[in-house]
């Protein structure tokens, strides 16, 4: 167990930046999420903390002791790799059993961890097994195993559960859940699931090419998103955002109109360009006469087992609005909206930064 | 594999010193005695600080057509690399791809190929050669040369090949290629170690092939290496002279080496394959 | 000229019996037309390679250089053109009343002719004169050994003065104290390139001893002389340079022209450079003395000629052959060797009149001993199975030196053993043909 | 390779056309003649002798030789000592120069050199340094206070001495096949192995090692191949001696076909040495248990 | 366009039959999802519709021609391979035009169809970088581009997406949508989102160790499951499953009893042992006071965004209920459940068969 810190650190390769010095501090114990667009850094700062890449420039910590030079066996973390890096020359079992052999644990351990680890993943019946005889996801299985079978004080997960079937991938997430309620273990973690996200993570870390954008609980990052970028990022489908200007009191866009909600009414002042966001969980069709927010065209419907996804045009405004199966209207309909205006946000046309919380 | 850190590079700096030295003593000595003066070229103990002179070089050049063995050599070697290298790594691929039991006597009898003792067909070659009229040409050369380095070339590039990832012949086999342009392709070029490897070490075969080109050259195709031994008559060993020759037959090989480096890249799979 | 149309090929080998040639062929084009190519090839594997070529139906070279013992297998193969009938047309042209007779009887094969020498050889031995005629050294000598000091006649008296002359390093010699070790003498004991032979066999020869039994044309080299010139080479080993199994013919005459050791007895190819500050540096630290081989009883013995020579490849065309004895007679004439030794180091002369020569005599002042010890020389082996003689006995006889084998009787037996061997195969008769010299027939 | 099978079985034995019928065809005669003078008395310089069939006497008088098990003893176990210290120097070197630092590329080729010199030069340059005491070897290990060592000419260091000097000129070979091999290893393991903690001796031998096997065995091999035909070196350096402590197989086979000219003898040898690598490897490559395919 | 056809398909590795005879057909420009669970075949069933695995036994068609001796080159397909498969010594744009060549298009054609699919996506700022300097999501982008550049007849898609952030995997599953109704190839696409099989599928194929579970439209799919296996596995949080008893007109489990839907009155009998399954989103918590179903304890909650999820537990039995955030309890909670008796699965508690539509 290891408290990690960053410090403006920066990663170069050849004249190109692709980590613009971040600052981190992640608690001992704590299980932070890396979460980003693809090819913003989190891979990048991962092997830098792990050492197999090279601070630039920046200090790097871990429990407390500068480690930039420090070599990656020294450093007491065990990683899963994007790629995997399996030992190809290596069964399932030698793979495990290689990622031990340092610790030097007696044989019966050994067999007790591996087996353990290999029936928590689904690979006891293939750990005779070489990666190249397994499917995807087998293999992705493996690399998992070959870091959970060791007791690191940091564990680093990159994209661990990118490739296993939802039911697997739960099943798996439960058990990290419970890994780490159990030994406590720092943990940094990069997932492109936001249910991974937001049922792990102690702290989410929202990058964006090279720079972190929030930082917070998931909670946080998903209810008051800093900016446009982190609004829009977190959530699937996405926020809506809409461009307005604010007049009479009103966020007014084009063929929409709405009430400014009550947090923001100090916020804005007339006149302002602003763009206001709306999750599509959270506009509603109306079917009764209550006022609607607006009116808009059902363009295409995707059917999602319990929800349906509406593609809707307002004017000249796309929107996507999630609602009950069960309400789906046909295509090509006409809807009524309401948006839940507790739900709004506002972000300054210009800078994206959210009106709430310009401070933090 | 790794980037080591200062501590580690010094100690392979290190290390690497006392290979080179004791590997390229030897070189020295060939280099120094090849301009050391014949009358102290053996003597006790060995000169180590005398008036260097050119005149083993002058005349290696002036009793011997030099440059045109010098030629020839180049002619026999480059011509049996790209000659064993063709036809060597289109037959390990094969090799390395074709999973038949069959396959594996056809590997092994490739390689016994290099087993027989060369002087055993010294004669036969020669009674061939003489009678397609190729005895003392270059092409005789080039084409027993390529029977010892095809099967170098084969043993040493299925290895290679080997361990290219299948997924990118795949790949290349959806895009619409048939099996000569993956080979050309994908398979080759990322097994460019391997083929630096091979043809390193044929040329340097042949380059240094001796009994061969003793038993089948003349004026017309001898070899430099034939040359500078020929420097060993019936009364003297000409000790300046071969040193000399030593020394210049050196360069070519030298830069073939450097020039094939270049094909000698780490990781070139990296980033092909999950 | 006469052959405009005719190419002739040399397979030959690069030392000074071909080099001072092979740069001025052109002016042997210039007189008759003919072009002459001149391969060089290196002394190992030569002699396969000229085998090998003459097993060939259609030549690739007209002109091959010859040792003189490979004249057995060359011409029991009939791979050498019979040269007796055109030495005969040409005798006065080509001088032969002047040539050295043994140096011609050298390349014969049952009588007939088959190369023409170009360069004449004499195992002799070389001293260091200038420590010979030292007043200390001499004085020393005469005190320990109870006579003077002078170049052995006897190999007792080798193996004496080698014994004398082995100093250490910090020891005085000739009045000026060594800086490194000093050596009695230095022989070949080498297996290298059958070096060890070709000291074993003048000795041998110098003892009387004979190659073959005359009765059965079997092995003989295990005989009384074969036993005292392998005791000799043995006792010699104390005095030789610690490298002495390592010793090649080529490295043994380094030590004499270094001015490194007493006294070495070799071919007298090399001797040339005893004179020569170019190519030894004993010219400019002493001075060269040179004498017959020893004897085994002090008596004027049979001392080894040899003869490196040109002959002519017998499935040559006819035309190629008269051209190729027309280079051969260029090559070799009188004039032409003349011009050799004025001109500087090089060939081993076999002309009388030039051995013999004042002006010559005093730039090459082994050519006396040259001249006199030819008078009753004796040829070197020249058995179709000399190959086999050279290696069996390198083999063996490096074994005794190197204390593998116990006696030199055992050595010399086993060698004799595994020749015999051999030759039992074929009938006596042909054995005792092999062995026969008759007299070469140019000279009827 | 599934996709391979049906369809390209035939363009894969196309692949392979070339290289066998070259093999082929510059083989078969002089194989088929020099079996054909194996049961032969044959004797090329000497005409004289009678070229007849001699049924298996040649293979008798090679195998009742105690000559020949001679040779063949010293030529294994030289072959023993320049193989396995190839390995290991080679080997070695290789992780030197492989290193990501600056310079690697020309000690690589430096360290080449040895092979870019004809054995039979190697053996003239080994003169210079072999000699006791015109040698530098001795020279130098004197200021270590060491020898003066006899190499060439004790029957004690002459097969060591043969030994260290193919050993410098074939080292560069296993060297730069390794150093090929070792490049050509993608580097997401070692990354895996280097966060593990693996030591860098576990790393090397259940990782590095595993992966260039294929490479190093055909490495062996070949090695192994030449180092049973090891010939020139010797003929410069002892020629077998000093006494027959340096004979090896190829220079009795050598002596027999040109010094003697019995080529009917040198073919037969020639057959029986085959027959002995080819045993000798077929063993080698059961004994690594697994196929030569996968070698 | 083809149509593929697949008749008692079996693939053996040696001893091991990996899929054991499977029978599909997929009409002429289908969109056809393969979903199931790691390891089960699926990757395999693409690689031998590609060519590149032999198939052991059946007959493969692709446009009513049996091409099981064909070479994948003739087969006219497109491929994203799961592990990428990228030309490691190529640029992305080599990649890319390497895919292209077999073409022979014009130079601008080419290069028209290369910016395209790199702008379309993202990939437009690294058309010059080598693959080893991209990152993981990058790669599969390239891998995806590779393929999309081309026309062929048939694309086959294996986890094109699962590397990817929710925002462009959401764009660029738009995007196939888009390109396969203008194009109308054959796609067939493994995937193990949800999202992207319900939303792109004309039809899934639910598979299983090898064998074909249920195929149907993804509404038929998620609503009639045919088996336990299938319901479990489509819908995430998965289904709850409650084994229990029939016994007077009711479903009695442990601690719980649920009316029997009409549409099950019929095919049950009295006595017979069931299991009944109600997805997380059916579950919904009472403050009223209407009748519960069930009364449960909150073990844990986990924080969604926009819901949450709920670890349940009635006596033995754990459930999962996803209600709105803003319902979430306490954990420790006492809650009041009620099923949604219409959204309720009957299957047989041996067979795991679906007792709604035996028949299929
Ligand atoms: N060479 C092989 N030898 C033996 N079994 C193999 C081999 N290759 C694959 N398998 C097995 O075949 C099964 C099917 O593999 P496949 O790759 O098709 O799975 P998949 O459905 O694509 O899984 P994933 O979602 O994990 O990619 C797996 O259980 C795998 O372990
Ligand atoms: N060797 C390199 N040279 C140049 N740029 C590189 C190199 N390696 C990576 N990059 C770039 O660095 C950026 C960050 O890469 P990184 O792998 O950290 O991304 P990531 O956040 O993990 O993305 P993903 O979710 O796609 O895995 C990427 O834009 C990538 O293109
Ligand atoms: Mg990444
Ligand atoms: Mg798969």
């Amino acid at each position: 167990m290891s408290s990690i810190e960053l410090k403006k650190v920066v990663k170069r390769y050849g004249a190109v930046d692709v980590v613009h010095g971040i600052d981190l501090e992640i608690a001992e114990g704590e299980f932070v999420v890396l979460l980003g667009p693809s090819g913003c850094g989190k891979t990048t700062t991962l092997r830098m903390i792990a050492g197999l890449e090279d601070v630039s420039d920046g200090e790097l910590s871990i429990g407390n002791q500068v480690v930039n030079a420090v070599a990656p066996k020294d450093r007491g973390v065990a990683m899963v790799f994007q790629n995997y890096a399996l030992y190809p020359h290596m069964t399932v079992r030698q793979n495990m059993e290689f990622a031990l052999r340092p610790l030097r644990l007696a044989r019966s351990e050994t067999d007790r961890r591996i087996n353990e680890t290999a029936v928590l993943l689904g690979l006891d019946e293939l750990l005779a097994r070489r990666p190249s005889q397994l499917s995807g996801g087998q293999r992705q299985r493996v690399a998992m195993a070959r870091a959970l079978v060791r007791t690191p004080d940091v564990f680093l997960f990159d994209e661990p559960l990118s490739n296993l079937d939802a039911k697997l991938r739960t099943q798996v997430r439960l058990e990290i859940g419970k890994l780490h309620k159990r030994l406590g273990t720092t943990i940094v973690y990069v997932t492109h699931d936001q249910v991974e996200a937001m049922t792990l993570a102690d702290k989410i870390v929202i990058m964006q090419d090279g720079h972190i954008e929030q930082t917070g609980s998931p909670q946080e990052v998903y209810t008051r998103p800093r900016n446009r970028f982190v609004a829009t990022f977190i959530g699937s489908p996405a926020m809506n955002i809409v461009p307005a200007t604010i007049s009479d009191g009103k966020l007014v866009g084009d063929h929409v109109s709405v009430e400014i909600p009550e947090r923001f009414k100090k916020r804005v002042q007339a006149g302002q360009k602003v763009e206001f966001g709306i999750r599509p969980t959270e506009i509603s069709l109306l079917d009764g006469a209550e006022q609607a927010t607006a009116t808009a065209r059902v363009e295409v419907t995707e059917y999602l087992g319990d929800e349906a996804l509406l593609d809707l045009r307002i004017g000249s405004q796309e929107l996507i609005a999630e609602v009950p199966a069960n309400q789906c209207p046909a295509e090509d309909a006409e809807v009524r909206l309401r948006f839940n205006p507790e739900a709004l946000h506002i972000f300054d046309a210009e800078t994206g930064m959210s009106l709430e919380n310009q401070a933090r | 594999m790794n980037r080591p850190n200062r501590r580690q590079a010094v100690l392979v700096y290190l290390l690497l010193a006392v290979v080179l030295i004791v590997f390229l003593t030897p070189i020295y000595i060939i280099a120094s005695s090849s301009v050391k003066p014949t009358p102290i070229m053996f003597q006790k103990p060995p000169a180590m600080v005398f008036t260097p002179t050119f005149e083993h070089y002058t005349q290696l050049f002036a009793t011997r057509p030099f440059a045109k063995f010098m030629l020839n050599s180049l002619i026999a070697a480059l011509g049996s690399t790209v000659f064993s290298l063709t036809f060597g790594s289109l037959a390990a691929y094969a090799i390395s791809r074709i999973r038949h039991k069959r396959m594996n006597d056809v590997a092994f009898w490739i390689l016994s190929m290099r087993m027989f003792p060369p002087i055993a067909v010294v004669v036969p070659y020669y009674i061939i050669f003489k009678a397609s009229g190729l005895l003392d040409t270059p092409l005789a050369l080039i084409i027993i040369y390529s029977t010892a380095n095809i099967p170098l070339t084969v043993w040493l590039m299925k290895g290679f090949f080997d361990e290219v990832p299948r997924a990118l012949e795949e790949a290349a086999a959806i895009d619409g290629y048939g099996l000569l342009q993956i080979f050309w392709y994908v398979t080759l070029p990322l097994a460019a170690p391997g083929l630096a490897v091979s043809a390193v070490f044929c040329f340097i075969f042949s380059w240094n092939e001796f009994i061969f080109a003793l038993m089948l050259t003349g004026s017309n195709a001898q070899t430099v290496t034939v040359a500078v031994m020929s420097f060993w008559s019936s009364d003297a060993v000409q000790w300046g002279r071969i040193m000399a020759g030593s020394f210049i037959i050196l360069i070519p090989g030298v830069i073939f080496v450097l020039t094939c480096q270049r094909w000698l890249v780490r990781g070139l799979t990296m980033g092909s394959v999950k | 000229g006469e052959f405009d149309d005719v190419e002739l090929k040399m397979l030959a080998i690069g030392d000074t019996s071909v080099t001072r040639l092979a740069p001025i062929v052109g002016e042997f084009e210039e007189l008759t037309g003919a072009k002459v190519q001149i391969d060089q090839f290196p002394y190992p594997g030569l002699i396969d390679k000229i085998v090998i070529e003459a097993s060939a139906n259609t030549p690739s070279y007209q002109l091959m250089w010859v040792d003189s013992p490979w004249v057995g297998v060359l011409g029991e193969s009939g791979a050498l053109e019979d040269l007796t009938d055109l030495v005969k047309r040409d005798a006065a042209e080509i001088n032969l009343d002047d040539i050295v007779p043994i140096q011609l009887q050298e390349n014969t094969w049952q009588g007939r002719l088959l190369a023409f020498p170009a360069s004449g050889m004499i195992w002799h031995q070389n001293y260091r004169k200038d420590l010979y005629e030292h007043p200390d050294e001499q004085a020393a000598f005469k005190a320990k050994y109870g006579y003077d000091l002078a170049p052995a006649q006897t190999w007792d008296q080798y193996i004496d003065i080698a014994e004398f002359f082995t100093r250490k390093a910090g020891d005085t010699l000739a009045g000026e104290t060594l800086e490194k070790d000093f050596y009695g003498n230095a022989q070949a004991y080498s297996r290298v390139a059958g070096a060890i032979t070709h000291d074993f066999f003048p000795i041998m020869r110098s003892f009387g001893g004979q190659y073959w039994d005359p009765e059965t044309g079997l092995c003989a080299m295990d005989g009384e002389a074969a036993l005292a010139a392998a005791e000799v080479m043995k006792k010699l080993v104390a005095f030789n340079p610690p490298d002495y199994l390592g010793l090649m013919w080529d490295i043994r005459t380094g030590y004499m022209e270094r001015g490194e050791t007493a006294q070495s007895s070799y071919w007298s190819v090399r001797t040339v450079r005893l004179t020569n500050p170019d190519e030894a540096v004993l010219p400019t630290i002493g001075e060269a003395g040179y004498a017959p081989s020893p004897t085994g009883d002090g008596n004027a013995q049979p001392t080894m000629t040899g003869a490196l020579s040109f002959g002519i490849n017998s499935k040559a065309t006819e035309r190629e052959k008269e051209a190729a004895w027309a280079f051969i007679k260029w090559g070799t004439s009188r004039d032409m060797m003349r011009r050799f030794a004025n001109e500087g180091s090089g060939v081993s002369q076999f002309h009388k009149s030039i051995l013999s020569d004042a002006g010559l005599q005093e730039k090459y002042p082994y050519y006396q001993v040259l001249l006199d010890t030819q008078e009753n020389a004796q040829r070197r082996i020249f058995h179709p199975f000399y190959a086999d003689v050279e290696e069996v006995f390198g083999v063996e006889l490096n074994k005794y030196m190197a204390g593998e084998t116990e006696s030199a009787q055992e050595a010399l037996t086993n060698a004799c053993t595994k020749i015999n061997t051999r030759l039992k195969v074929f009938p006596q008769d042909m054995r005792l043909r092999w062995i026969a010299d008759p007299k070469a027939e140019i000279f009827n | 390779m599934a996709y391979i099978r049906k369809r390209n079985r035939k363009i894969f034995l196309i692949f392979m056309m070339p290289a066998v019928l070259v093999l082929f065809g510059t083989t078969i005669y002089p194989m088929l003649y020099a079996g054909y003078l194996s049961f032969r008395s044959y004797d090329l310089a000497k005409l004289f002798v009678p070229r007849v069939y001699v049924g298996w006497a040649n293979y008798r008088e090679i195998l009742s030789s105690s000559e020949f098990l001679h040779t063949l003893i010293v030529t294994f176990k030289l072959m023993a000592m320049t193989l396995s210290v190839q390995l290991v120097l080679g080997v070695g070197i290789a992780l030197l120069v492989t290193q990501r630092l600056p310079g690697m590329g020309v000690a690589r080729t430096l360290l080449l050199i040895p092979m870019m010199i004809s054995p039979v030069i190697v053996g003239l340059v080994w003169l210079f340094l072999y000699f006791p005491e015109l040698g530098y070897l001795n020279y130098f290990l004197s200021f270590l206070g060491l020898g003066p060592y006899a190499w060439i000419t004790s029957t004690d260091w002459a097969l060591w001495a043969i030994a260290i000097a193919d050993i410098w000129q074939w080292t560069p070979f296993v060297m730069m096949g390794t150093a090929a091999a070792l490049t050509n290893l993608s580097p997401e393991p070692f990354e895996a192995a280097k966060l593990d903690g693996n030591s860098p001796f576990d790393v090397f031998w259940r990782v590095t090692l595993p992966q260039i096997r294929p490479v190093l065995i055909s490495l062996m091999f070949l090695r192994a191949i030449d180092a049973f035909k090891i010939y020139d070196i010797i003929f410069v350096l002892t020629k077998g001696g000093p006494g027959d402590t340096t004979e090896v197989l190829s220079m009795f086979i050598y002596r027999q076909s040109f010094t003697f000219w019995r080529m009917g003898v040198g073919a037969a040898a020639s057959f029986v040495s085959l027959v002995i690598i080819v045993v000798l490897i077929t063993l080698f490559f059961k004994s690594l248990n697994r196929d030569p395919h996968q070698a």
